[in-house]
């Protein structure tokens, strides 16, 4: 097992310890902004630790190109996305649920106000 | 038969069920599209799965595979997917259509309105 | 839109992007996946995504409907007259052997006339399509 | 072995973000469902495309991530101007009549 | 292995997205479900060999159908209104869909085994296909060759299905509204 090797495992390992940390945090936080605040933050960071383990698996080849090409498009394209879906929410009046109203006994589901 | 062909085949009726169920039973014309769709989804799965070979390489020419997967299912699927979504924007527009002359796309309340259907 | 200004700053970057990778998916189709339907699909979805940012009046002035219509038919009628060349040639309908000089570069000039026949009317019709079902609530510019 | 783990963890992650996406109490936690759903397709299928040795598979993954975005714009637009065809609340293109 | 792994993963996906759906009562939600479920059997096709019709899966069953619906939806009115007539429950359906399955399962026990090189489908005229198309026509992509050049034909049938479609959308919904009658040319 040569270094490139060793080197692609821990970036695959890291990518995808980020992704089901991502996709735990999406499942178990109570609101709205905090899932997007798990998902936003790992999305792009997984997306790039895994590209670049690819990339050392393809080697130097058109395909690593290829990935290079995928990676620059989601670069732009998954922070785009969750600013624009915040940004949606927040138009929408979809309320963060706060300390308050937990403490109120307020549900932390989908309040629209 | 191996264990992955009857999974195969069963969730492939099991889809074909779930579409034909809401075609029948749902009353929004949309919906009733959606479950189209999802029936054909799975004839498609019904035909690349009888081109499938385990082992064998996708059909694109290599020099050195020796087993290729059948390309022809895969020819009729892919014409057939693009066919789809244009039958499919024609049931949307008449839907629009519907919706436009009755002001509704829920099929109950059409039959309602019009005895004659 | 107009208040999603990252969207449109990024989206706008991205369109020519997209149909630069359209062009790619039609002309290297014969080499890895791809060909006329997908290239169509994916070059109509540049003018989409303008849609979405822009609004379909501005991207109809782009895209005009006739030119839409044109192209569509244009691209069908590519298609069946690549078929009547190699008819006239003397061989039979959509037999490419005799459009080149020997067989198989007949083949490589008949398929890619004809990816690019299926690629131009999918792309239209798609876009056509698309417009239609957008335009159909927006005003249409004159006086209700 | 390596691309095996890794192809485990993102079906993993595409399972717990579909949960959300069928729990989702509101419709933007749906969105970002599948959103992420989305994003993790992309990779499945370029890990596939390094299982087969294929670099001609990545072409799709691109393709995916293409129409990822545009689906998301999409849904989003249609959630809040509840048109797609529209320019929206103001208009810098500002259509004339013809 | 792994492919057989990924296979039975997605395909479980699938049925539970379906499930969803048949079950979801917004509109809105099922289109959004079914733009999932489009890329997951994209990804299905992906691991059954066939990447053409992933690709066209991808960029047009889920790109464009979705788009499409939503178009649709922001035209008819998004959520399900309350029905003017109350729904009965009506098992009809369901004996109707068990009957035709319980059919079906019966069927498939005849079937080929899956993957097996020399089932019937993979003798007749595919290996003419594979193993002819390169001295004949040059073109590495198969499904191209097959697609362009020998069965030409049919594609340019569904070119112009396609065609069709386009010109009927326009005739249904295209041109001005109904508010001025006759306005159409």
């Amino acid at each position: 097992m040569d270094i490139l090797q060793i080197l692609s495992a821990v970036l695959l390992g890291l990518g995808a310890i980020l992704g089901v940390v991502g996709a735990i945090g999406i499942l178990r936080f109570p609101d709205f902004y905090t899932r997007m605040h798990a998902s936003g933050i790992t999305d792009t960071l997984c997306t790039g630790f895994f590209i670049g383990g690819l990339m050392l698996q393809f080697g130097m080849t058109l395909a690593s190109v290829k990935l290079l090409l995928i990676f620059m498009f989601m670069l732009f394209t998954c922070p785009t996305a969750t600013h624009a879906l915040a940004k949606a929410a927040r138009h929408g009046k979809l309320k963060p649920w706060t300390r308050a109203d937990a403490d109120a006994g307020l549900s932390n589901e989908g309040r629209v106000s | 038969m191996s264990g992955l062909g009857i999974w195969n085949y069963l969730i492939i009726i099991f889809l074909m069920m779930t579409g034909l169920y809401m075609v029948i039973s749902s009353s929004n014309l949309v919906k009733k599209l959606i479950g189209l769709n999802v029936f054909q989804t799975s004839v498609f799965f019904m035909y690349i799965s009888f081109g499938y070979i385990t082992g064998g390489a996708g059909p694109l020419f290599n020099e050195n595979v020796e087993l290729y997967s059948n390309p022809l299912p895969h020819v009729l699927i892919l014409t057939a997917i693009v066919v789809g979504v244009a039958t499919t924007a024609v049931g949307l527009a008449l839907a629009i259509r519907i919706k436009e002359s009755f002001g509704t796309i829920e099929e109950d309340d059409l039959h309602k309105m019009d005895s004659s259907l | 839109m107009s208040d999603h200004m990252i969207l449109r700053v990024v989206g706008k970057f991205l369109i020519p992007y997209i149909m630069l990778f359209g062009l790619y998916v039609q002309f290297h189709g014969d080499f890895g996946p791809g060909g006329g339907f997908q290239a169509g699909v994916i070059f109509a979805s540049a003018f989409v995504i303008h849609t979405l940012l822009f609004g379909v009046r501005a991207t109809q002035k782009i895209a005009p409907e006739w030119v839409l219509r044109l192209v569509a038919s244009a691209g069908v009628l590519l298609y069946a007259g690549v078929g009547v060349a190699s008819l006239m040639l003397g061989a039979n309908f959509l037999d490419y052997d005799v459009l080149g000089a020997y067989p198989v570069a007949g083949q490589h000039l008949g398929i890619i006339l004809v990816e690019a026949g299926v690629g131009l009317t999918v792309a239209s019709v798609i876009m056509l399509m698309f417009f239609t079902f957008a335009a159909r609530g927006e005003p249409e510019g004159e006086s209700p | 072995m390596i691309l095996t783990s890794a192809a485990l963890a993102i079906l993993v992650t595409m399972l717990l973000a579909i949960i959300r996406a069928l729990l989702g109490p509101t419709i933007y936690d749906r969105i970002l469902a599948v959103n992420m759903f989305g994003t993790k397709t992309v990779l499945l299928i370029a890990v596939i495309a390094g299982i087969a040795g294929r670099g001609d598979y990545l072409d799709i993954a691109l393709v995916y991530a293409m129409i990822n975005f545009i689906a998301i714009v999409a849904v989003m637009k249609y959630f809040e101007y509840g048109s797609l065809g529209s320019i929206g609340n103001d208009a810098p293109g500002k259509q004339e009549g013809e | 292995m792994l492919e057989q792994l990924i296979d039975i993963f997605l395909l479980a996906f699938l049925a539970i997205i379906s499930i969803a759906i048949v079950r979801i009562r917004n509109v809105f939600t099922a289109v959004m479900l079914f733009g999932i479920y489009s890329l997951v059997s994209a990804s299905l096709f992906m691991i059954l060999d066939a990447a053409d019709v992933a690709f066209t899966e991808a960029a047009v069953g889920a790109g464009i159908s979705t788009i499409l619906m939503l178009a649709t939806l922001s035209l008819v009115g998004r959520d399900r209104e309350k029905p003017l007539v109350k729904k009965k429950i009506s098992f009809l359906p369901l004996v109707i869909v068990l009957v035709t399955g319980a059919t079906l399962v019966y069927g498939i026990v005849d079937l080929p085994p899956f993957g097996a090189a020399d089932n019937p489908v993979h003798t007749h005229v595919a290996p003419r296909y594979i193993f002819q198309s390169m001295s004949e026509i040059d073109v590495p992509n198969l499904v191209t060759a097959v697609l362009a050049s020998y069965r030409g034909f049919d594609t340019l049938g569904e070119v112009v299905v396609i065609f069709t479609a386009g010109i009927g959308v326009l005739l249904l919904i295209g041109g001005r509204r109904r508010k001025e009658e006759n306005a159409d040319e």
